[in-house]
């Protein structure tokens, strides 16, 4: 009889190991983790392209163990476009912030939706913009108070929360859409098996899949890690219901 | 043997025997012919032609393939090169080469459909935004439009750098007999060694115009310039016609060029000695020879599609040594011989 | 009683946003008094009645990946 | 010497097409050839031109504003054109078409039935190849040699009998010119 | 007893009189007549400003007897936003293609739609690219044959005919949408009362509307205007389905 | 009373004083203050504010407001600015009115959100296409930016122009007390002539960019041409600071020219007499007076933070009449007075 | 039997696109043989029998807007 | 006479409202004044700065390679910082926060207890303000009156019992470089 210590898990070999540049608490780690576990579970590191985009995780490709570019705001998807074009037999994937896919991007995102652009986007939803300080995002919620919109968000001025998910699926080349959140170790292991969905229909070439991520942002937000885990369950999980919106691997795999 | 092409098509013809095998691009006229040429041929050569959704759309595809070290071009027209100054400020700074064509047409706005040259500044100084710079090529007849889209692949993967075809609506719809270059074999290319290729055991590659430390960013432009200056030393192409003992020397490329030297042959009756000084390169601009030109005539005209553009770079080549008149029509008209004729008669009778 | 887990935190890496401590169900993980060189206070695992059995719920919920987790199982072992 | 010619009807007279054969068989001819449509929203059902230009030496600029022959094919692009013909030029008109005359007397004209010739030859297509033929003898510019070159360039892949319908149509447009 | 006289249908006030630059046939002109006459019957032709797109109705601003301008192409519906917002209380609508509308501008008119922006579009959906000589939109059908699609449009290639109706009414902005044709004069009739409806919907203050309007390409198809008629409602209308996608005015109006 | 404001919010309230009640805007660093500020004050003061969902977006909007004839304005950020390039080149084609606010950083594509002043080819050649100028203001204080609002605005109208505020992340980020100028009655200011309002019974106005017939475009275009002749007649600004009897004169504009101001001094220690040229208006730029003054100085040394922008037209001006050598660092990099004054001592030693 | 209505087609601005003649339930509308200035067949009522009532079909189709439609009443006058 | 300012430490410490404070005091006491943040990602949850240049002639570059003070809030920031401090100058140090002495012997540096003090007082906030009045003490740049101003200008609307805490916080500050 003898003890056997087994490590059962550990840092993604495809995450490179640097520090992650977030704040403390903000699930873009989470999010980088489980694609690099999924990345390493189907064994495609080694064919991967990686498309970051301009947010808090535009350095996001120095995170990742692999191939990497960083897009212009919000044409992520036309970038995964000429690269998966160019080499069909890669994996492409973009990372893209709400504001970087829903807002500046969206002409770039239905299009590739449309297309059935064999590519993979990993859409970080948190309800702002990150990076350039707290701004409303087309994802803010309706009365959510954000640095350009310090009365909080009105509909009359400033419109509505956009569903991406939804809209996106309603385009013929849609195969999987996805709405996930990673506030538990529960549905972070749905958040994971989404993910690895939306990576093997691209590897089997059933077309475009999205896996939308309702992500936490404490640093705008103005609170911490675990109140805006809170905050995320209560409201944004309400105005952006959990769910998948098209699946088009049904029966392929 | 030779064929009558038109200017796009024999651009498009070209750029496939040459090598490349990945278009993208929008229709615009005077150039829509282009990718319409690009959708027909590139399934029979096993390549890929994709009409994206939008210039902007475009200009990111094209990143994004130049990424794989692929020969890669787009064509357009005015207003759709304006909407791709962003992407192609990412381009340079990211060091990606790919072509592109730009079929000039009369501006500003949506301006209309006829030839134009005035794009120049926006081409050769930046119209984006950072200190970059693209190679820019303004042939002046289809054979010659022909033969340098081998070149302008060799020089966007010798230098990382974008090269920039600046034409205009007439060479792009006209049609001349043409002798197409030789086919290259796309299998003898190697991929480079910073092409993002997946990993495959080897360190990831990474490609990116962003380095949130200023003096990170100043290392990569300060690479950029030296490879500039590189170019410049060794790429400067131009045209030189009877500039010595000329009464007077003008300056003019691409369709204007063209015009002058009919201008030329009516100006010999009239007993008036015109020169032609044609630059081909526009970036870089052959400002040392022209500077040692403008030393033995006291006229250098310069004659543009557009309200004075090119000039500014021919009075920094002359720097106070000549006279540097201009004459230009823009919006889409263009001079006709007689008009320039007269121009160079009133300065030369002077 | 035999220690069936334990993890081990990158206490440089982390950022003390206490999602590991919050998900834990053994709450076997708290704040460490010291500050690491970033200035926050790490988590730091104290387990004195080996509770943790290695469930990863705190790997899951860091966003940091500071934390590898282990299984100790008792095996046979030829000799 | 350097010799224009203005191409000009509706879009559905196939005048592009008659500029383009002119073009390519003056290439054949071992001449410098340049050949410029009218392109743009103007072409949206109303009249569409090209532009011509055949010299021994290089050609400068293939915008031309006074061609040396006008090929009109309809009643606006004579309205348009006559007026810009150079003294001496010839104007070769579709009279199936345009039912006035010419006003220009200092430049040689030939009306030319072409509909109706095309008709007799069993193809109202054809019309713009009478018009083409009538052109080739009326100028000398081209030889019929190189003509038929072109249309076997052209319609290669085509049925034999296209082709020869269309030789046809040249051969007839030119004998038209004769009466 | 006397014979009177009286014209009952002839060229609409709110029409410049210019002759329209379309080909013979073509379905832009249908649709100008119908927004005229809509236009007049409100009596808003004093306050209404139009917003022309780049395509064959780029001359569209000269064919009203209205205020107006040209917006760069795809845009139409930031202009009209601009116009709108600095003038709240006037009428105004975009008058756009489907290449304007559906591709280079996708992203301004889903912000314009989830904005809910006040504004009006009319949506001229011809399956092709007229102006520039009919290279393949993205509402061009599968199979068909196009200069930028000469071997007939092909999913995997170029995705799916794109149905902005139905997926700009996804969003809640939406205030009025529905789709239409004009190939005879009972649903031109049925034409006009949905673009009545949509400045309807505008003047109430509701949000965004729009009509999608079907429409004939003669000249592109390669077909004659009667035949063009025939092709579209055995085809078009087939992969377009015609109908109201969302009302809002429910009640209201 | 004098206020400690931040360069963005001083440019945003000085506008909204002048009587702007309408901003669209996109975020981007390092301006985001500006669209933030306005977001708050906007609707305080009866205005309109509104983010939109890209900068392409963005001028398309402001072309919408400007066609309405009101006082409309934005602001963005390096790539945020070439995204506006068709937009922008519709705008001048359109003869609209509105203020841009260009706060400048380092480049070319994402590069960094560190201050630099590398779009100066961007703001004056004519960074989209067709032969187009707007008006290019460059204040070096925050004073100075905010005391040119009024004029920004008027100049707008007065010659139906775009005028680009051109400034960097310094004069964007830091506070400086300032006196902010008067109220505007904006009920004073009448409707322009030309602006879309909707008909009521008058004659239908049309605005646009775009002419199908090359000969009425021409005719537009030599009218933009006459106005941009009356700018240059009527609106150069320029500061000179003891430019007579100095050894060396220095051309700066912006931050660069803060930064020499300081050198001046220092060098006055070393002895050595520094003038400063410092260019208020970038277009139209002042030609003619450093002309004048390049006759009575040996060199003209022009800093700048890129990598050699302005200096092509302080060369023009120059004519070869006196040295025009360089100094420059970019990419977000500022150069110290230190250097600055390093880089100057070599030239005057030499 | 009396008119009970006619059309006035704009023969200049005609496309000869024959969008009415299809949609003339009374088929009273056919192509001219003659051309107008811009070389197109225009259309033009040929009514002998009066069987136009003014139904418009013609006007609904026109994309060139050519038709005035008129409708003739028997009314009693004041005198 | 120009003086140079930066204060460094957390985001949380908030530096950049008492480098906005210290410069609106000398702006109130008639001094030209410039203050520039850094700004940027580097901000997320890291360290933040601010700089401060108040003079009696107009300021050049609000940039400054070596500052005549440094406030140092925490250990990464008196790690980047204290080397750049112009000989002869000052240094004040969060001695709450950081638990090290100062390295360089040729500047005059004070350490302050800040977060204590603040708690004293009965509010952790007040730390910044505790700092800001050992530094207006150590340096002389600033009045006491002035940055009561100051303070009163920003905190404007809110109770003045919060006014009257900072003010304390400012004097004990000014006490604890005393001792
Ligand atoms: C063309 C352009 N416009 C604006 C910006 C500034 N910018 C950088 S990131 C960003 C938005 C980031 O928000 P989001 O996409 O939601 O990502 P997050 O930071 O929230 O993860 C913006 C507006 C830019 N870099 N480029
Ligand atoms: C930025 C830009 N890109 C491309 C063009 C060329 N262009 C003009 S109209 C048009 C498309 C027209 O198609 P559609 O919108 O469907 O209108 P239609 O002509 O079919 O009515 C294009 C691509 C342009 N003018 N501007
Ligand atoms: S700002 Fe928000 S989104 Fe960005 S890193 Fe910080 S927490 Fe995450
Ligand atoms: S593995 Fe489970 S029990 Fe052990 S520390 Fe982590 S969360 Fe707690
Ligand atoms: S979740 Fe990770 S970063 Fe957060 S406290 Fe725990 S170990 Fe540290
Ligand atoms: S091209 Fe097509 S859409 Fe354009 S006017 Fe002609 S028929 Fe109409
Ligand atoms: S009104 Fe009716 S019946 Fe009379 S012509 Fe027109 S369609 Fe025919
Ligand atoms: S529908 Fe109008 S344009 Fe067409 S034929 Fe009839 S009248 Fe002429
Ligand atoms: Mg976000
Ligand atoms: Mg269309």
């Amino acid at each position: 009889m003898a003890n056997v210590d087994k490590i059962v898990a550990q840092m993604p070999k495809s995450l490179s190991g640097k520090e992650f540049s977030y704040c403390p608490g903000c699930h873009h780690g989470i999010v980088h983790r489980l694609i690099a576990e999924v990345i390493d579970e189907l064994g495609i590191a080694g064919k991967t392209l990686m498309v970051a985009p301009v947010g808090c995780s535009v350095f996001a490709y120095e995170f990742f163990d692999l191939d990497g570019t960083v897009a212009a705001h919000g044409r992520a998807p036309a970038v995964a476009t000429g690269m998966k074009r160019a080499l069909p037999d890669r994996i492409v994937f973009t990372y893209q912030g709400d504001g970087d896919l829903a807002s500046i991007g969206a002409a770039e995102i239905v299009h590739a939706a449309n297309r059935g652009e064999n590519i993979t986007t990993i859409f970080i939803n948190n309800a702002v913009y990150g990076m350039t300080g707290g701004q409303m995002a087309p994802t803010t919620l309706i009365g959510q108070k954000t640095t350009t919109s310090p009365y909080g968000r009105n509909a009359k001025d400033n419109g509505y929360p956009i569903k991406m998910s939804e809209m996106l699926s309603t385009l013929d080349g849609s195969a999987y859409i996805e709405r996930v959140m990673v506030t538990t170790p529960q549905n972070v292991l749905k958040a994971k098996s989404a993910i690895k969905k939306a990576f093997e229909v691209q590897i089997k070439g059933l077309g475009f899949s999205m896996i939308e991520v309702l992500s936490t942002c404490p640093t705008n937000w103005g609170m911490t890690p675990i109140e805006s885990m809170k905050w995320l369950e209560e409201n944004m999980a309400k105005a952006f219901p959990l769910g998948v919106f098209v699946d088009k691997s049904k029966g392929v795999i | 043997m030779k064929m009558l092409m038109k200017g796009t098509e024999a651009i498009a013809e070209a750029a496939i025997r040459v090598g490349c095998r990945l278009y993208f691009g929008y229709p615009i006229t005077p150039q829509s012919e282009l990718p319409e040429y690009m959708s027909r041929r590139m399934p029979q050569v096993k390549g890929m032609f994709l009409q994206s959704e939008s210039e902007v759309a475009t200009v990111n595809m094209v990143y994004g393939a130049a990424c794989t070290g692929s020969r890669v071009m787009t064509s357009t027209s005015s207003p759709g090169f304006s909407l791709m100054m962003e992407g192609i400020s990412y381009m340079a700074g990211a060091e990606l080469p790919a072509v592109f064509i730009n079929v000039m047409r009369g501006g500003p706005g949506l301006g209309d459909i006829q030839p134009a040259q005035s794009d120049y500044f926006q081409a050769t100084k930046g119209g984006g935004h950072g200190d970059y710079k693209m190679i820019v090529l303004a042939p002046h007849t289809l054979q010659e439009a022909a033969n340098i889209m081998g070149d302008a692949f060799d020089l966007a993967f010798k230098y990382r750098m974008i090269v920039t075809i600046l034409v205009d609506g007439m060479i792009g719809q006209m049609m001349e007999p043409i002798e197409l270059p030789e086919w290259k074999n796309i299998e003898e290319f190697k991929i480079p060694d910073w092409a993002l290729t997946g990993t495959q055991g080897r360190k990831p590659r990474k490609i990116t115009s962003f380095d949130i430390d200023p003096y990170e960013l100043e290392e990569m432009n300060l690479r950029y310039q030296a490879t500039y200056k590189k170019v410049i030393e060794n790429e400067i192409k131009y045209e030189e016609i009877n500039t010595q003992n000329a009464d007077i020397i003008v300056v003019a490329y691409g369709t204007m060029a063209r015009i002058v030297k009919t201008v030329i042959e009516m100006a010999k009756h009239d007993g008036v000695n015109v020169g032609l000084f044609r630059p081909i390169t526009l970036w870089p601009f052959p400002y040392d020879k022209l500077s040692n030109l403008s030393e033995h005539v006291k006229n250098i005209l310069t004659v543009e599609m557009s309200y004075g553009q090119m000039i500014e770079d021919v009075k920094l080549a002359v720097s106070g040594k000549a006279n540097t008149p201009f004459y230009g029509r823009s919006a889409g008209v263009v001079p006709t011989p007689v008009e320039v004729l007269e121009a160079i008669k009133k300065i030369v009778r002077r | 009683m035999a220690k069936k887990g334990y993890v081990e935190i990158d206490s440089q890496r982390c950022k003390g946003c206490g999602l590991c401590i919050n998900a834990c169900p053994q709450h076997v993980l708290r704040f460490s008094e010291q500050f690491n060189d970033k200035g926050y206070h790490y988590a730091e695992l104290y387990d004195p009645d080996d509770k943790c059995p290695g469930c990863a719920f705190c790997y899951y919920m860091c966003p940091d990946v500071c934390i590898t987790v282990h299984r100790v199982t008792e095996e046979r072992v030829k000799v | 010497m350097i010799h224009s010619v203005i191409i000009a009807g509706f879009g559905g007279q196939g005048v592009m097409l008659m500029g383009k054969i002119i073009a390519e068989a003056a290439m054949f001819d071992g001449k410098n050839v340049t050949w410029l449509p009218s392109y743009g929203p103007e072409m949206r059902g109303g009249t569409a031109n090209c532009t011509v230009v055949i010299g021994d030496e290089n050609i400068g600029s293939p915008v031309v504003d006074s061609p040396d022959i006008l090929i009109s094919m309809n009643i606006p692009s004579m309205i348009k054109f006559e007026p810009t013909v150079r003294k001496g030029g010839i104007m070769i008109i579709n009279s199936s078409v345009i039912d006035r005359e010419p006003s220009r007397k200092d430049i040689k004209s030939w009306k030319i039935d072409s509909n109706k010739i095309a008709d007799e030859i069993g193809n109202s297509k054809v019309l713009n190849m009478v018009t083409l033929g009538a052109f080739a003898k009326a100028s000398g510019l081209v030889t019929v040699d190189a003509v038929k070159k072109a249309l076997d360039e052209t319609l290669s892949g085509r049925n034999k009998a296209l082709l020869e319908m269309n030789v046809k149509a040249v051969q007839r447009g030119m004998e038209a010119v004769l009466n």
